[in-house]
């Protein structure tokens, strides 16, 4: 086998791994609540109503079989049928994964663009009065439960302040809040590893080898260093991708946002577990691809992995 | 010890073999094209009783796989191994079974430190080989054996960090003689060490040599060294032994090309191509800073 | 001020920390006097502090490593003192530097040829992209570095050790500086190799240009160099014509490393006297 | 390798690895920072784990009359609740103290399974290596690639909110960190000299992790439970805002949380609150852990030795 079909092969298949493992787990998490019957139809349900059901949903088979006829369905993209809304996951989910998509992009790109500059003034000035400031910002951001960051920000700017709205969607105004909220985990993990990455690259023999070829600082900044440094940045973004979706969940909550994170607290107020499910599994498949993409990054970013 | 002692040239018949190690190849797989990869492959090699064998090549000529074969720690593809008559494996890992055996071959490597776990003081890693060799370890207390290898006494106290890269070297021919081995391999025990360390320790093989009846796998590219210390040579070359016998005739008169070279060049090469050299990885302290 | 005289160096003094925390000398009290057309040798072993010295010349002294005096004058106007530091004009069409790992010192992620593109579009704006690709081709052919189109088209990590090396020489040539400093700029290279870059290094000093040529090896220097400058322990030991000093007019530490044994010997004496020797051919070499 | 590279002619003094002396300082205020955040999440800690024997207010006491009073600073407020009261009247100091020991003591517990799970499949995985490892290691790595959050609302919505639900729910998302580490580190281990000359002397299998890989692991493994510590307390905080925490009466500061959301404009201080202590709990621990890595990173801050 050649070596990029090789590559292509080895990640196509520990993406499906991920994602049937993620499935897996579901599927048995789903099945130790017990009988969802009892959930639909109520308490006081005729035997036969609840036998009927479960005929049509197929719980009356064997587990194995139903684990089965679960991973065929997902093979196709068939992710179930919402308990409470009555139609299938997948369309419940697909219009909401665009807003959040939209959310998180901005908060993810501005939080690194701001979490680099962090990692610049800290690096190029290390020790100094920015490199403390950037250091502590970085920390703090680490530490601050992003939906109570969310809290505190629509009790400012909304309720007090009455600068920006309090929730919802509309223009772009009702982004910021959300996005900040959001943001402070890639600015808190870029202006760390950011700033390790720059101090290491600075100490590079090629950086001394352009300052003595006449270069002033700030070309060696944009022309080397910058480049050299990304690519530890953008590690620890692919691996920050589970902790951003977590809090996005959770922010959305907050500022009522239409993504999925509101429909999980939807699901969860209408205890529809197998909407839940299906999130879950696409949540999963939405985590592989963002990790193929950043491993399409590391290509374009170091000609060393490119070419051999 | 500027005397070179002269090596015994006729080999005793009834002289015992420590070690014999036969037609054993040992493969890698390399990661980046999946394919099995010989690194050793068809050698053989004895190292008899009392006698200071050499193993000697290029880097990358097997001869440190060669040396963990001999220690019971690679696995082989082929091949057999015997330690004193007894077969310590067919090509598994060595297990538990031949306790008769066991502690018979003990290691130096060349990562003095390195080879010490930075978290055990030394007097409690002796402690430890005493444990697991209550019988074999009987035989010299630790103070005895800092004597054996002229460190003080209070060195026991210490962790590996704190010690000198030679008095680490020492330290580990302490631990490797308190189990009263058989047989010593040696890989390349000098070469990461300074020179006045290099002597000292050189001494101490040599010491174990004369003294103690250890029999020596001496791994190493130094063949000076090799030239003081051993009766016999093994020359390697890209996974193969491709000459022995006895030091002398094999150093006057070599009968290989690159065991000439070996001699020529002080056996003492950088592998070609790497375009790296002591000067570009930085021989000044300002480099090292 | 002397129409020729183009660096002077004086009284130069640098420490660095050591691992405890005390302060050890790196040079001590260094004089140095370049003129134009000059090939002055600076010989050392290691930690003879040369690395340091061509390093602190234009400012670029490891971050551990404080100067503590000494003034550094460029053309009779003062580069360095106690109260100014103007070094950084220094670097590139001045003061052209090849330091000791130049392997290392092109950068990893772009293709060697728009690196060295680069460093003649900053230095000769005036020329288009023929020109500087002829000027790059003509300067890597004299280091008898075949297969240039390829190697021009290559990153960094695809060509081996030796036509790096080259490429890194070309990078500091490239800017045309008056003088360049070349620390062991031709350590990963064979003998023949090494010939041509000899050839070149001369071809470039006789256009009035200078060489600060940085070694461990006195004979290399030889060849090279007009006068020499012997470092130990960061102090001057000898300074003149390389012809006197190669013919013994020199310190007795500069005469064991002409007869190419470093003075010095195993602490208890016990090592056999021959592999003394061989140990110490093979640290040389 | 040869010798050339460690051979010194002359016995010259070495100098310094990294520390440049801004450096240096540096690592002396990370010291007094990591100081700093012990001592504050000591006296948290401490207070928290007494507040049954101080004399303050039931946390669960219900009084209408006292309903939102503001904490003592603001007008409306008074000593006799310090730092306010809920929509219940519940005295918010109380409920901050005893939200806290819950809240530690489930994290802590949940920490500790997490870090002996993670470890046994890190060693395990690393050290043995083979086909063992590529299962353990797929699974690590499929078990970090699940959004935490969709996974525990989705069991805790299954098998219910209690306390232990809540440590097994917290330990399921937080193993893979300890397993993933733990595994890398196992590998670099096994690859030492010390660990082939342990091999060569026939220490076994058990003596070896026992005596050597796990004290060589650990302080590692304490850097990561510390940063764990406060991920989960995080990520308790999210599970309970969503109404997926425990029920009440017990209380953690991630249930205050989400019970006061909808008074955010008339009372933020029912908010504002817990999750500042969340807030200085999580800063602490971090504070800890970074000057923890300081210490044991063998890159940076070596000891005077080699």
């Amino acid at each position: 086998m050649n070596p990029l079909a090789r590559k292509v092969f080895t990640r196509v298949g520990t993406g499906l791994i991920t994602v049937i493992f993620a499935a897996t787990i579901v599927f048995f998490l789903a099945r130790v609540t017990g009988d969802p019957t009892h959930q639909i139809l109520g308490e006081n349900a005729s035997q036969e109503a609840i036998d009927q059901l479960r005929n049509q949903l197929g719980l009356d088979q064997s587990i194995f079989v139903q684990y089965a006829e679960f991973l065929s369905k997902l093979a196709v993209g068939d992710l179930g049928t919402s308990l409470r809304y009555g139609i299938p996951n997948i369309e419940l989910i697909l219009p909401r994964l665009g807003n959040s998509f939209l959310l998180t992009a901005v908060a993810v790109a501005g939080g690194s663009a701001i979490g680099y500059i962090l990692a610049l003034l800290g690096a190029t000035k290390r020790g100094s009065l920015w490199d403390k400031l950037s250091t502590s910002i970085a920390g703090i951001a680490q530490s601050i439960p992003p939906f109570w960051l969310g809290l505190v920000l629509v009790y400012f700017f909304a309720l007090r302040l009455e600068w920006l709205p309090s929730g919802g969607v509309g223009d772009w105004t009702h982004v910021i809040l959300p996005a900040v909220a959001i943001g402070m985990i890639p600015l808190a993990y870029v202006t760390r590893v950011g700033r390790t990455s720059i101090v290491s690259v600075l100490a590079e023999d090629y950086v001394l080898a352009a300052r003595s070829r006449g270069f002033s600082e700030r070309q060696v900044l944009l022309k080397h260093v910058l480049r050299a440094s990304a690519i530890p940045v953008v590690t620890v973004i692919g691996l920050l991708t589970g902790a951003i979706l977590s809090s996005t969940v959770t922010v959305e909550v907050v500022f009522s946002w239409p993504g999925i994170g509101s429909l999980a607290n939807q699901a969860i107020q209408g205890r529809d577990f197998t909407l839940l499910q299906a999130m879950a599994i696409v949540t999963a498949v939405v985590f592989v691809l963002i990790n193929f993409i950043v491993d399409l990054l590391y290509e374009v970013l170091d000609p060393r992995i490119r070419t051999r | 010890m500027t005397n070179s002692a002269t090596p015994t040239l006729l080999i005793p018949q009834t002289r015992m073999a420590e070690l014999d190690i036969s037609s054993v190849s040992v493969s890698y797989r390399n990661h980046r094209t999946g394919k099995q990869q010989d690194v050793v492959t068809d050698a053989s090699l004895e190292v008899l009783e009392r006698e200071s064998v050499a193993l000697v090549g290029e880097s990358g000529s097997g001869k440190s796989t060669l040396a963990r074969v001999a220690l019971g720690v690679q696995s082989i593809k082929t091949g057999e191994v015997l330690i004193r008559n007894q077969s310590r494996y067919a090509t598994k890992r060595v297990t538990g079974q031949d306790s008769e055996v066991m502690g018979d071959v003990q290691g130096v490597f060349q990562d003095a430190v390195g080879s010490l776990d930075p978290r055990q003081r030394i007097d409690r890693g002796l402690g430890e080989l005493r444990r697991r060799y209550p019988k074999r370890t009987e035989w010299i207390s630790d103070a005895e054996l800092m004597e054996q290898v002229e460190l003080p006494i209070d060195l026991l106290r210490r962790y590996p960090g704190q010690l000198s890269g030679g008095q680490a070297q020492r330290i580990a021919v302490a631990r490797a003689l308190v189990v009263k081995p058989r047989l010593i391999v040696a890989d390349e025990p000098t070469s990461a060490l300074d020179l006045s360390a290099q002597a000292q320790v050189a001494r101490l093989l040599m010491h174990l040599r004369n003294d103690h009846d250890v029999a020596l796998l001496f791994v190493s590219h130094d063949l000076a060294l090799v030239r003081q210390l051993c009766d016999r040579i093994y020359v390697m070359e890209n996974g193969r032994i491709i000459e022995s016998g006895a030091i002398e005739t094999v150093m006057t008169c070599p009968q290989s090309v690159s065991t000439r070279r070996l001699i020529e060049e002080g056996g003492l090469h950088e592998v070609p191509g790497t375009g790296m050299n002591e000067h570009a990885r930085g021989d000044t302290p300002e480099a090292r800073v | 001020m002397s129409s020729n005289n183009l660096l002077s160096i004086q009284g130069l003094c640098a420490t660095a920390r050591d691992v405890n925390g005390g302060v050890i000398q790196i040079l001590r009290d260094v004089n140095l006097e370049l003129e134009e057309g000059d090939r002055l040798g600076i010989i050392g072993q290691s930690g003879s502090g040369k690395t340091t010295l061509i390093r602190a010349i234009v400012g670029l002294e490891h971050p551990t490593i404080k100067i503590e005096s000494g003034t550094i004058k460029f053309r009779g106007e003062t580069m360095y003192s106690d109260s100014c530091d103007r070094r950084a004009e220094l670097r590139g069409s001045t003061l052209g530097a090849i330091f000791q790992s130049a392997i290392r010192s092109i950068y990893p992620f772009r293709r060697i040829g728009s690196q060295l593109r680069e460093i003649v579009k900053f230095h000769h704006p005036e020329l288009d992209k023929a020109q500087s690709l002829n000027r790059i081709e003509q300067l890597l052919r004299g280091m008898s570095l075949k297969d240039t189109d390829r190697i021009l088209r290559s990153y960094p990590h695809q060509v081996s050790g030796g036509q790096l090396q080259r490429v890194a020489i070309a990078l500091a040539m490239l800017a045309d500086p008056d003088v360049l400093m070349a620390d062991e700029c031709t350590s990963a290279l064979d003998k023949g190799t090494e010939a041509d870059v000899v050839r070149l290094l001369d071809r470039f000093t006789n256009d009035g240009r200078s060489l600060l040529f940085v070694t461990h090896d006195l004979r290399l220097a030889g060849r090279v160099c007009d006068r020499m400058l012997v470092l130990l322990r960061g102090e001057v030991q000898d300074s003149g014509a390389a012809a006197e000093i190669l013919a013994g007019a020199c310190t007795e530490y500069t005469r064991s490393l002409l007869e190419a044994m470093p003075p010095w010997k195993p602490a208890d004496g016990s090592w056999p006297a021959d592999s003394v020797v061989e140990l110490a051919d093979r640290t040389r070499s | 390798m040869t010798i050339q590279t460690d051979f010194r002619p002359d016995d010259e003094p070495q100098v310094a690895e990294v520390p440049p002396v801004d450096t240096r300082r540096k690592l002396l205020l990370r010291k007094g920072s990591g100081i700093l955040g012990a001592a504050f999440f000591g006296i948290a800690v401490l207070l928290c784990l007494i507040a049954p024997w101080l004399p303050i207010a039931d946390p669960n006491l219900n009084d209408l009359n006292e309903a939102l009073r503001p904490p003592f600073w603001l007008s409306g407020g008074d000593m006799s609740h310090p730092l306010g009261t809920d929509q219940l009247g519940r005295d918010m100091m109380s409920r901050l103290l005893f939200g806290g020991r819950l809240t530690l003591v489930m994290v802590l517990a949940a920490v500790l399974l997490a870090a002996v799970v993670g470890l046994l499949v890190g060693i395990v995985a690393g050290y043995r290596g083979g086909v063992i490892d590529t299962i353990l290691s797929r699974l690590t790595d499929a078990q970090l690639a699940l959004p935490f959050i969709l996974l525990a609302l989705t069991i805790v919505l299954a098998v219910g909110s209690t306390v232990q639900t809540m440590i097994m729910v917290l330990a399921l998302g937080s193993w893979a960190n300890f397993a993933r580490i733990v595994r890398g580190e196992a590998i670099g281990l096994r690859k030492r000299t010390f660990v082939v000359a342990l091999e060569s002397a026939h220490i076994g299998f058990f003596g070896i992790v026992l005596r050597h890989i796990f004290p060589n692991l650990l302080p590692l493994l304490l850097v990561v439970a510390v940063l764990q510590f406060g991920v989960m307390t995080l990520s308790e905080a999210g599970l309970s805002f969503l109404a997926m925490g425990v029920h009440p009466p017990q209380l953690t500061w991630g249930t205050m949380l989400a019970g006061g959301k909808d008074y955010l404009d008339s009372a933020w201080w029912i908010v504002v609150l817990p999750g500042l202590c969340i807030v200085l709990a999580t800063l602490s621990l971090n504070m800890i852990a970074d000057a923890a890595r300081d210490k044991f990173d063998p890159t940076i801050g070596r000891g005077a030795n080699k």
